[in-house]
């Protein structure tokens, strides 16, 4: 039989996980437990195959899992699901360190990076060219965005938490609810540019890192964390006047965040050694709690920890409620 | 006993077969082995094959569809029971080469089969998420939209023509650079250079494609994109961008130098001498001869090199996704971005949609048309081959 | 480059020949000759621009990996205060365990604290968290390992060496400078002063990192830690299985196709078929082998067996059609001569041409393994690509343990935050190229024994 | 597939004598019909020599006689072929046994790019025609003995069959083929590239083959067949025209053409 | 690379007539010292036969004669080889200038593997000896009609060269030097697979050449010496034993190991 736990899914949640693992093996008696990224739904979809010793225990989410998954898990025998939120990821715009400050709100950057923008009543091709076209206050620098491509969990938070609420806040959503209708609007507000100033990113960071490094003059979307490591070379954005921080996300002023999961397959508890105590041991105070070592790489601890804890000690499953 | 353990057990039995085998050819034929019909290796040979095939096969068959437990060791006793049959079938007229060639010729067919094999296998795992996405998205829109804006809450453009235009644009690129070069390489290699530096540069050029390709995606990104745009793009007034089609293409074919170079140069090496004299001796110049009499007789060799290298390039991820940027966008200017099938095949099976969206499946209906469309270059190229082969000798 | 321009006359007109002198180059010939310098030319060129970007790559890969190979370590003695290992003072192993590897930083923040005052050491600024993340957190699981194997060593004060963290460590390589220290949230300008200090005394020492190549990969919080242990052991086993499928399997594909099948439009369509395969994305082959060998065979994921059978049908391709382009080069006068003396179909293949071929099925198995041994793609699929800080053990039941595998290293490391990571990446490629170039320089070394013209 | 054990049933008395019965051979290459309806009985225990203009069909209807004609794609052999009295064209006959018995030395010199020792020692090793070591190096000797190459080999066995001269390499594939002791011995121009001392010698070899063997040896020079061959067919566009005895066919060819091929004699 | 244009030096007046200048040329292949210490004046307008048992230096005589022993890696010749008084070994001498006026047709027939036309066509080509297609079409007639090859190969121009026969790969072979016009010729046994027939028309064409070219001729026949040549030399071990007219070394040889191998003649 298998004696290490086996984890797959989202990248964003990866890095958690593998400090989790390795403070696991480190601390219990437990095989290491192996972990895996390739996504929230790759993880999911692995983990949805199935119950048995060639399946996944643990499935890492960076968003909730959806009803067409959990349809399909149910479909193939996977009905225990056990999820457990163990904190939030803040996502943060940054440039490089050498340029000038920026002080943005959704407005300016939907704005800047729409495909379409309204301009006297009527839909007009988005021809920004520099960000003080956009905003007189902010510099006056080419516009060059670099965003997490459309297979990212980031890009959906980007495109609700920013584009559609700069969209929403600018009333360029009710001037296009009034030139087309609800849905269309909805669909133009979170439609990115397609000319080179917004470059869809479908590497990971590291990438858009890069991308900054050699185009100075670029913007960037991070994760908290991500940026945290690296501050020597990127300058973040406030956003609504607010610096992200793990303080500032979790006491919700930063406004753009998101939840971050885990999906444990309770049927393999009691089969698969460790599992029920990898679960209690990723969520216990000293590892996701503030000044544990996930908050001090990056994660902002969910405040409601213990109520999460409560969930994963009682093996709650999903729809027992 | 573990199937592990049957195994070796079975190999030994095999191994003590051989030996069997082959000295009762011998004393059979009274140690004069010119009256046997065949070398008594080859009743060895006989003898160790009949001992370990069956045996094999019911072990790997066992293993494949969970057979239970007194299969394993039922595998010993067939192995046994081969061995006996086979040793008394051991006599000298016994045709025992014919019969070890019959077995090797089926482990062959069996070998050549598992490239259908696997063929039948990658379009039985496609097809099937193929229909479910096309159950949930047009296939004109697929086939035919120039638009490809995938999003999480549906409503996705999944148009898979910017995606082949880019996939196009950034090989043709990616072979304009290799074949060139690596064709020129191998010439030089074969035909010029002495032994000694062949025997460095060869090798040395290798390394070009054991270099994994997220180094030279980061090559791109970091030192050929800005390049080419600080030098050529931005000048020429053609975009500002750092990663383009030209900037993955060129990395790309770097790449693929070695598949040009090294496999065509073997070929190269091997037409005969008594070509090149031929042509020489008419007083043709080294590289006249080469052009027109070495180059045709190499033909469906360098052809297959360059097929290789196009495939590669067609099956390269890391590089486009570093150096080509992931938009997905029909333009003639070589100096944007775009991006290729295989990238969003990868992309979408490990992002974070849901994966029993269209979002996730098309990269199952992308990967069954790329097949399809490279399956139909390679039989342009088989023909080609075909119809301009020079058969030496 | 053919017909025509200044023709000679044909002697078949009666004219008698100019004499000419072999040392005067004619115009056409001149033409010919420049043409010929040409085109070696671009025969020099082209490998000069294969070379070059060769050497550029390498260059930068070692520019960017060696310091990998260094890491710095610290020497101070380090007191094991009961109170903070032993909370309940009975020495119970099973009541120590209680107390986590977090726990023990407290031990080397005193240890640090301790050594800077005893030593006079004057930094401003020097905050607590300074001192917190001066060392690894694997120094931490080190202690704990230590103390929890000897109890006896509660209230002693030991001296051994303490791995320092990234920064600390990057401090000393160049990567990180007085000035981006003053940036860099992760440390402060005041670790960086109290690191050269330390330095000065002689009590910070960069040396070789053995552990990189043979310790497992460390999470996110501690990529001075992480080594390529597994990830080595991944990929010799799967390129073990890869050389001994692939290569036989090829050959014996394109053996059978190119001299014994008879040649119809099924062997056509198999020809076709396989250099298609060769154009399939190789992530097309991870989700075969997920369907294939873990769902329906049932073979554990993660495991260099499932990784090594999808690396082998990746090379076969590759295998199989270069050994068939070497097997047609091969004159059909040495088929003719063997079978002329009553060699078999089947000796004269094995016994003439497969000799002959064997340069280019070389070249083929070369590319192949490079080839596979690079790729990440298809391990994705089938769990691969993964963290995995155990060691397999030694086949063949490692072949069914978990592991990684050096280019899905590459990837991972890349994809990490913290830039140490980076210079990790480009050391476990310099690994990579090693292991490659072991891996090749026996088929080099028979390619070359094999190769003749004939 | 079943042993199919060539021949113990018994041989018409008859045709004891007749090694090889051809009945109605046709061949094509591709479109090209390169054999017209040749029928001949070459005998054991004979030198046939086959004459004719080049291209005319000589090596086509020789690589015939033992198969080689399989090797080439476009080639097909339609007609009968009986080797004592066994169709050589019959499905269950096994090609590489019918080379075995009939050896063949080919027009162009094609040694394998191995050692002279090797590339004689090929065949009796595959077939196991020496029980160890000195029984090889001595068939090995013999046979380039035959093939008057010895002397000229014998401190360089060990390079390779390919750095010979035309001529030896010639006498090398001669030296291969009779190293293996077929009962019929087929040799395509086996003396085109050699000296008339070495001709000679090879000659001799021939009629001392003759002895046990039958050789059947396509040859341009009149003389040499009129010196080594009892037996002579002369072939004209892919016709047998005439076949005989030599004396006969030199000294009173019935057919006008062969008469005008063999007086047009030069040499 | 430097222009060097000596050259238009005076040729001695004694030598006019001498085409190749041979003295003291050595060749080794590797260890083996294949030619020793010859020395030899080639005429303009003759034909030279070299004859010699096999193996004993002719083709690689021969094939110093127009520098093709440079595409074997381990051959080193030695000497000197005066071409119209020029030496072809000079460093300056560029060796395809050399081959287009020194043709060669080797012991191995060796077509390419394209149509017979193209083969034929491919020197002219490369030298550009024809202004247009209607010309290439004539020199590539003319050049297989005197290789004795046209009424064969004439329906079938554009098939393969290498589906040929032998005897026909060899004309074809012929052809193709011919088809170059060069000022020499070199035939390393041109007629070894021809048929008496068209063994006659080549000897007809080598006595048509030597009107305005040099021929020599490797031969294994001392008739066809004695027929086509008009001077002889005699090959040994490497040595060139004898040389002179081709009448006096066939009745009244000099050297005793010449006239062992012409009494020995077979033929
Ligand atoms: N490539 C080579 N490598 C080594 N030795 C060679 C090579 N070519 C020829 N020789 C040797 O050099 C000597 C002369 O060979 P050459 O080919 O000149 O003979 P030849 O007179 O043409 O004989 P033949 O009439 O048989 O063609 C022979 O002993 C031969 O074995
Ligand atoms: N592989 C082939 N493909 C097509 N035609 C061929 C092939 N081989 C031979 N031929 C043709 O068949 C005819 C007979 O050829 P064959 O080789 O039998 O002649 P041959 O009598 O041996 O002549 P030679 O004395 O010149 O060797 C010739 O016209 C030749 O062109
Ligand atoms: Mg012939
Ligand atoms: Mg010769």
């Amino acid at each position: 039989a298998r004696d290490q736990i086996q984890v797959a899914g989202s990248s964003t949640v990866l890095p958690y996980a593998t400090i989790v693992a390795e403070a696991f093996a480190e601390n219990m008696d437990f095989t290491a437990p192996v972990v895996e990224g390739g996504g929230t739904g790759a993880g999911l979809k692995q983990f949805c195959a199935g119950v048995g010793e060639n399946t996944i225990d643990v499935a890492n989410a960076s968003r909730k899992i959806k009803d067409a998954e959990l349809a399909e898990c149910r479909a193939n025998g996977v009905n225990n699901i056990m999820e457990v939120q163990f904190g939030y990821d803040g996502i943060v715009f940054a440039s490089s360190i050498d340029g000038p400050d920026f002080a943005l709100t959704p407005q300016d950057v939907y704005r800047a990076l729409a495909a379409q923008v309204v301009v006297d009543g009527k839909l007009v091709p988005n021809t920004a060219a520099t960000w003080a076209d956009v905003n007189p206050a902010l510099p006056a620098q080419e516009i060059t965005a670099y965003v997490p491509g459309t297979k990212h969990g980031t890009r959906e938070v980007f495109e609700e938490k920013v584009m559609a609420a700069g969209c929403e806040a600018s009333g360029a959503h009710e001037a296009l609810v009034g030139l087309t209708d609800e849905d269309k609007a909805d669909e133009a507000c979170v439609a990115m540019r397609t000319d080179g100033r917004s470059v869809d990113i479908d590497g990971d960071y590291t990438e858009t890192l890069a991308r900054i490094g050699s185009n100075p003059g670029g913007l960037g979307v991070f994760g908290l964390s991500f940026y945290e490591n690296n501050t020597d070379k990127l300058k973040v954005a406030t956003i609504n006047g607010v610096a992200p921080s793990v303080e500032t996300v979790a006491s919700g002023e930063y406004p753009v965040s998101r939840p971050l999961f885990f999906y444990v397959k309770k049927d393999h508890i009691g089969t698969i050694p460790g599992l029920k105590e990898y679960a209690e041991f990723f969520v216990t105070d000293a590892i996701a709690g503030s000044g544990g070592p996930l908050a001090e790489y990056g994660l902002v601890p969910d405040p409601e920890l213990a109520n999460v804890q409560q969930v994963v000690s009682a093996e709650t499953v999903l729809g027992a409620n | 006993m573990s199937p592990f353990w049957i195994m070796i057990a079975t190999l030994a039995l095999a191994v003590l077969g051989y030996l069997l085998g082959r000295s009762r050819s011998i004393r059979l034929a009274g140690g004069d082995t010119r009256a046997l019909h065949s070398r008594p290796g080859y009743h060895g040979w006989n003898v160790a094959l009949f001992t370990a095939l069956p045996a094999l096969l019911l072990l790997a068959g066992a293993r494949l569809f969970h057979a239970p437990g007194w299969v394993a060791p039922a595998a010993l006793v067939l192995a046994l029971a081969g061995l006996g049959l086979s040793l008394s079938r051991t006599t000298p007229q016994f045709r025992a080469r014919n019969s070890v060639e019959r077995v090797i010729r089926g482990v062959l067919v069996v070998c050549a089969l598992i490239a259908i094999a696997t063929t039948l296998a990658i379009v039985l795992s496609l097809v099937f998420e193929s229909a479910r996405f096309f159950q949930m998205y047009p296939w004109q829109d697929f086939f035919f939209g120039t638009e490809w804006t995938p999003s999480f809450g549906g409503g996705s453009k999944l148009g898979m023509l910017p995606l082949l235009w880019g996939t196009l644009y950034i090989s043709l690129i990616a072979l304009l650079v290799a074949v060139p070069i690596g064709l020129y390489a191998a010439i030089y290699m074969s035909d010029y250079a002495s032994p000694r530096v062949r025997s460095v540069v060869k090798p040395a050029i290798e390394v070009l494609a054991g270099i994994p390709t997220i180094v030279y995606g980061l090559f791109a990104l970091v030192t050929v994109g800005p390049l080419l745009r600080d030098w050529i793009a931005q000048p020429l007034g053609l975009g500002s961008g750092g990663s383009s089609v030209m900037t993955a293409g060129v990395v790309m074919g770097m790449m693929l130098i070695p598949f040009v170079s090294s496999l065509s140069d073997d070929i190269i090496n091997a037409v005969p001498q008594s070509l090149r004299d031929g042509s020489l001796a008419m007083g043709s110049t080294h590289s006249e001869t080469i052009r027109q009499v070495v180059l045709p007789a190499a033909l469906p060799g360098i052809v297959g090199a360059i097929l290789l290298a196009a495939s590669r390039a067609i099956g390269e991820t890391m590089i486009v996704v570093l150096g080509a940027g992931a938009m997905a966008k029909i333009s003639p200017n070589p100096f944007e971005a775009m991006t290729t099938i295989t990238v969003k095949i990868v992309g979408q099976l490990t992002g974070d949609n849901d994966f029993a969206s269209p979002e996730t499946l098309v990269a199952f209906a992308l990967g069954l048309t790329l097949f399809v469309m490279t399956l139909g270059l390679n039989i342009l190229a088989l023909y080609i081959v075909r119809k301009y082969r020079e058969q030496y000798e | 480059m053919t017909d025509a321009t200044t023709p000679r006359p044909h002697p078949a007109s009666p004219a008698a020949p100019v004499r000419r002198s072999l040392l005067i180059e004619d115009a056409r010939t001149k033409r010919r000759n420049a043409a010929e310098r040409r085109f070696r030319a671009y025969g020099v060129v082209a490998i000069g621009l294969a070379i070059a970007a060769l050497v550029f790559l390498l260059f930068t890969i070692f520019r960017d990996g060696s310091s990998a190979f260094f890491q710095t370590y610290a020497r101070i003695p380090v007191a094991i205060e009961a109170q903070v290992v032993d909370p309940a003072g009975n020495r119970d192993p099973a009541e120590m365990q209680k107390v986590l590897t977090m726990g023990y930083g407290k031990l080397l923040d005193n240890a640090l604290a301790a050594y800077v005052e005893e030593n006079g050491i004057q930094i401003e600024g020097l905050s607590e968290r300074d001192l917190s993340t001066f060392f690894s957190a694997q120094g931490r699981a080190d202690l704990r390992n230590a103390v929890l194997a000897d109890p006896a060593l509660v209230g002693t004060v030991i001296e051994a060496p303490v791995m320092t963290s990234s920064r600390v460590d990057g401090m000393f390589k160049g990567r990180v400078s007085r000035d981006s220290a003053a940036r860099d949230a992760k440390t402060s300008v005041a670790q960086y002063e109290l690191a050269m200090a330390m330095e000065k005394q002689g009590d910070l020492q960069t040396r070789f990192n053995w552990d990189f190549v043979t310790s497992t990969d460390s999470s996110d919080n501690r990529p001075e830690a992480a080594g390529l242990g597994v990830a080595i052991l991944g990929s010799l086993y799967m390129m073990l299985i890869v050389l001994v499928l692939s290569l036989p399997i090829g050959v014996a594909a394109s053996i059978y196709l190119e001299e014994f099948a008879p040649k119809n439009r099924l062997t056509d369509a198999i020809e076709v078929n396989i250099s298609n395969l060769a154009a399939v994305p190789s992530i097309v082959f991870g989700i075969l082998g997920l369907a294939v060998f873990v769902n329906f065979v049932g073979l554990p994921r993660s495991a260099p067996i499932v990784g090594g059978l999808v690396l082998t049908l990746l090379t076969l391709p590759t295998i199989i059609i270069s050994t068939r382009a070497a097997l047609k080069a091969v004159p059909p006068s040495i088929r003719d001569a063997a079978l002329g003396v009553g060699a078999s179909r089947m000796q004269t293949m094995f016994h003439h041409v497969l000799p002959l071929a064997m340069p280019g099925i070389l070249t083929g198995t070369i590319l192949g393994l490079a080839h596979a041994l690079g790729e990440t793609a298809p391990l994705l699929l089938i769990g691969m690509v993964a963290f995995v800080t155990t060691y397999p053990s030694a086949p063949p039941e490692g072949f069914l343990d978990p592991a990684s595998a050096l280019p899905v290293q590459v990837y991972n490391w890349t994809q990490r935050a913290d830039p140490a990571f980076f210079e990790r990446a480009s050391g476990a490629i310099i690994v990579l190229l090693a292991f490659l170039l072991a891996m090749n320089l026996l088929a080099i070394y028979l390619r070359r024994k094999f190769e003749r013209r004939w | 597939m079943d042993d199919v054990r060539l021949a113990e049933r018994a041989v018409d008395t008859d045709a004891r004598d007749i090694k090889f019965q051809c009945r109605d051979v046709q061949v094509w290459y591709g479109e090209k019909h390169a054999i017209k309806d040749v029928s001949v009985d070459l005998l054991d225990k004979t030198v046939t020599a086959f004459i004719g203009p080049s291209g005319c069909g000589k090596s086509t209807f020789l690589r015939c006689l033992n198969r080689m004609n399989d090797t080439i794609g476009i080639a097909r052999v339609e007609g009968q072929m009986l080797l004592d009295g066994e169709n050589i064209y019959d499905r269950r006959v096994d090609p590489v046994q019918l080379r075995a018995r009939v050896g063949m030395v080919f027009q162009k010199p094609n040694p394998f790019p191995k050692s002279i020792y090797d590339n004689v020692a090929y065949g009796p090793r595959i077939h196991g025609l020496a029980r160890n070591r000195a029984e090889l190096d001595e068939i090995v000797e013999k046979a380039l003995r035959g093939a008057a190459l010895w002397n000229e080999v014998k401190d360089r066995l060990h390079e390779t069959g390919t750095g010979l001269s035309g001529g030896q390499q010639q006498r090398l594939c001669i030296a291969r083929a009779v190293a293996t002791a077929p009962e019929v011995l087929l040799m395509d121009e086996p003396c085109s590239a050699l000296d008339p001392i070495a001709t000679a010698q090879v000659e001799e070899l021939i009629d001392e083959l003759r002895a046990t063997f039958s050789v059947v040896i396509v040859t341009h020079s009149m003389q040499q067949a009129a010196r080594v061959s009892q037996k002579t067919a002369f072939f004209h566009l892919g016709n047998l025209v005439e076949y005989g005895d030599t004396d006969d066919i030199f000294t009173r060819p019935r057919d006008p053409r062969t008469e005008s091929y063999i007086s047009g004699r030069i040499g």
